[in-house]
């Protein structure tokens, strides 16, 4: 039953793994971008250690929609796509397989990278469970928001323009329940809500996004 | 002008006047501009597909050959 | 079996055909005729669900498409234009995956064998960004050693940048396809050596 | 139409052909509406409501914030509300609908935001504080800019349908998650509190002012989105002979007015 599911899986993975550099500049630019804001504000600590929740969110949010415009051109431009939705398995299942290759490939590497560049800026290191826990929770929704902007601005030209204007404003809600959580920890008030709502999130996400996303590649390549 | 004292102070609106002006005038400059990009669109849209219809000949609907799509026909 | 009626199709603002009808039953092989650009493609892309249709239903097995989805795809072949290659990978690994992703259960092995059949016995490990055209080609055609399963094939352009022997090939393994009781539907513009001589379906007809 | 099977096929070609000229005998009447409700919005709104005891006059951008926000938000859940029937029902005119409410919408939300702004200076004494209402209505307007964006982007008209048709719902999905979590944001960070539309004990003829401009933003939007969808029916369906009949009559109409000119 779920051997396209599968099969989507590996072959995207093994292909992050053949373009690891396209990977690697994705987690540059996170860490780049990071590193830009204390030039921007200065390098006086408190006032890093107050933006850092934001930063590193706003920062990871910018890294994922960077390479969303990756998930499908490649299949789309070269007939796979067409393969793909003329398998017999709903097309939601296998775009769940290609959001989770996606995500384990440019999410998950910035979120490992995340803590370190949290030390950067002198995030408190009590803080740093709950950023990990809130990017592990709201990137994935950043990608399966993301893959059904990706998947309507398909070959479209200035496509990458209009994908971050299609999905940023989505995005708000995610980045503020995410860089939230990590504030809320650090205040005391403790990050439980917050987690939770992006839990919800993730799984209203889960549920949704990838019946929309199909829709949109069939509408795509039609 | 149970509200006002005179024009002049209507005008003023108690002080405020770029304010309230600003929020109205705005806002119906902007009414207008929509109604002329709309009626501007129409003229336009006619007049295209005027032009488009007589270079693809008067009876478009009728001929094979131009792509044309005829909605209702009493052939077959 | 497969059964289209009334297909009217709308190609950006352009109404390509319409009142297109036909019927392939089980050993048919038909051959989509037509001048360039009167819709070859797109009726192609239609018969296999992945374009909607402006009017019309195409039925197969007496059950629209659109409702039988998933069971329509189960039985149907599709090669199109592109050849569904990505270059990071080896002809092999882009033929596994296109038989995994069609739910296809195939081992390794009946993959090997496929290449070496079409003639790529030497390229089975480079990656796909070095072969050239008909040699891409070929490893989108080898699917088709390994769907006999698939009663329906619709291959746009099969033999486009093949040579003379690949195409003999290819032609028997389509009479032996229809022979076994398969479906072929394909366009072509080169006169290939078919066992009996396919069916004719002239899509000018139909033109508007 | 012998054929009735042709018939059924191309019904969906019937109703534009209906629509067009029923569009057209509407609109003025709800222009003409438009008009005279916002006469008498704007009698009640500056000559009958009273002066506000806290904010003095310039409370009264309240009667365009309010309608233009409510009309913004009630336009983007029509637009969702036509893209979902188009997809459903594959009508066309539901999309064409959706995409001819787009900008109005888009213009009401700018105008929402642009009065907020004005209203803020003397109220709050900064043009823009990240009110929650103030920050949903601006993502709001990000929505409208996006589907308008998109379905401008793709040229095939039905790709551009269905496309702009899911992102509309799925913005209309996440306008509620949206308003909810800055709402929820900005109780946290301790911004501006002040309510814009909470004016201390509202006079009723504020209210009444209020009210019968929203109905005038109604009349409005559905005359001037009647005028927007007409020609783009005619563009949609120009293959047709009966657009081919309202070119040659507007054709003529234009010379014999040209000529007299």
């Amino acid at each position: 039953m779920l051997s396209t599911f599968l099969a989507v899986l590996r072959r995207d993975l093994l292909l992050a793994w053949r373009g690891r550099a396209d990977v690697l500049v994705t987690l540059a630019f996170f860490i780049i971008v990071v590193c830009l804001f204390p030039f921007g504000v200065g390098a006086e600590p408190n006032q890093l250690r107050a933006i850092a929740p934001g930063v590193l969110w706003v920062a990871a949010l910018l890294a994922c929609l960077l390479s969303l415009h990756r998930l499908f051109a490649q299949d789309y431009s070269d007939g796979t796509l067409e393969q793909l939705l003329l398998s017999s398995e709903p097309a939601a299942l296998w775009v769940m397989a290609k959001v989770l290759a996606f995500w384990l490939s440019t999410g998950l590497p910035v979120v490992a990278v995340a803590p370190a560049m949290g030390l950067l800026l002198d995030l408190e290191q009590g803080g740093l469970p709950v950023l990990i826990l809130s990017l592990l929770l709201g990137t994935p929704i950043l990608a399966l928001l993301g893959a059904v902007g990706a998947a309507l601005t398909l070959g479209l030209r200035g496509g990458g323009m209009l994908l971050a204007l299609l999905v940023l404003p989505l995005f708000v809600p995610v980045l503020i329940f995410g860089a939230g959580a990590v504030e809320a920890e650090l205040s005391g008030s403790g990050a439980a809500a917050h987690l939770l709502l992006l839990g919800g999130g993730l799984a209203g996400a889960l549920a949704l996004a990838p019946v929309a996303c199909a829709a949109a590649l069939r509408i795509s390549t039609d | 002008m149970q509200q006002w004292e005179s024009w002049s102070a209507f005008w003023d609106m108690g002080g405020a006047a770029f304010f309230v002006w600003g929020s109205y005038g705005l806002t119906f400059a902007l009414i207008a501009l929509e109604l002329v990009l709309v009626f501007q669109r129409r003229k336009d849209t006619t007049r295209r597909l005027l032009r488009w219809r007589r270079a693809v000949g008067k009876d478009a609907g009728k001929r094979n050959g131009e792509g044309t799509m005829p909605a209702m026909e009493s052939e077959t | 079996m497969l059964e289209v009626e009334n297909l009217a199709c709308l190609k950006g603002d352009r109404l390509l055909f319409r009142d297109l009808a036909f019927r392939l039953q089980a050993g048919g092989l038909l051959r989509v005729a037509g001048p360039n650009g009167v819709g070859k493609t797109s009726l192609l892309r239609l018969v296999t669900g992945l374009a909607l249709p402006e009017a019309g239903e195409i039925r197969w097995r007496g059950e629209s498409i659109r409702r039988a989805r998933e069971a329509f795809h189960g039985d149907l072949l599709y090669l199109g234009h592109a050849a569904a290659l990505n270059d990071l990978l080896s002809p092999l690994e882009n033929l596994r995956f296109a038989c995994a992703a069609a739910g296809d259960a195939v081992d390794e092995d009946d993959c090997v064998q496929a290449l070496q059949r079409i003639g790529l016995a030497d390229q089975l490990d480079l990656p796909a960004r070095v072969l050239s055209q008909g040699q891409r080609r070929r490893v989108g055609l080898a699917r088709l050693f390994l769907s006999n399963a698939r009663p329906l094939w619709v291959l746009d352009e099969p033999f486009t940048a093949l040579d003379v022997r690949a195409v003999a090939d290819l032609a028997a393994t389509l009479s032996q396809h229809c022979d076994a009781g398969g479906m072929v539907m394909l366009t072509t513009h080169q006169d290939a050596p078919f066992a009996r001589p396919p069916e004719v379906l002239d899509v000018g007809v139909f033109a508007c | 139409m012998t054929n009735p099977e042709r018939g059924r096929s191309l019904l969906r070609f019937a109703a534009p052909q209906n629509f067009y000229p029923l569009a057209g005998r509407l609109a003025p009447w709800f222009a003409a509406l438009a008009v005279l409700l916002t006469a008498i919005g704007l009698w009640i709104g500056f000559f009958v409501a009273p002066t506000d005891a806290t904010q003095g006059q310039v409370y009264r951008v309240i009667f365009i914030h309010v309608p233009a926000a409510w009309m913004s938000m009630f336009i983007y859940l029509v637009m969702a509300f036509w893209s979902a029937v188009g997809l459903i029902m594959n009508t066309r005119l539901s999309f064409v609908m959706s995409q001819a409410l787009a900008p109005t919408g888009a213009m009401f939300c700018f105008v929402a935001l642009w009065t907020g702004a004005l209203w803020g200076k003397p109220t709050w004494g900064a043009y823009w504080v990240w009110d929650a209402r103030l920050t949903s209505q601006l993502l709001l307007l990000f929505l409208y800019f996006g589907f308008i964006a998109l379905t401008r982007a793709i040229e095939d008209p039905r790709r551009a349908d269905r496309a702009g048709a899911i992102i509309a719902l799925v913005g209309a999905v996440n306008v509620p998650i949206i308003y909810f979590s800055v709402q929820w944001w900005n109780t946290l960070h301790q911004g501006a509190s002040v309510s814009l539309t909470k004016a201390p004990s509202m006079a009723t003829t504020m209210l009444t002012g209020m009210l019968v401009m929203a109905l005038a933003s109604w009349a409005y939007t559905l005359a001037v989105v009647l005028w927007r969808v007409r020609p783009m029916i005619l563009e949609r369906e120009r293959h047709t002979e009966w657009v081919g009949a309202e070119l040659e009559r507007a054709g003529k109409l234009s010379q014999t007015a040209g000529g007299r000119a």
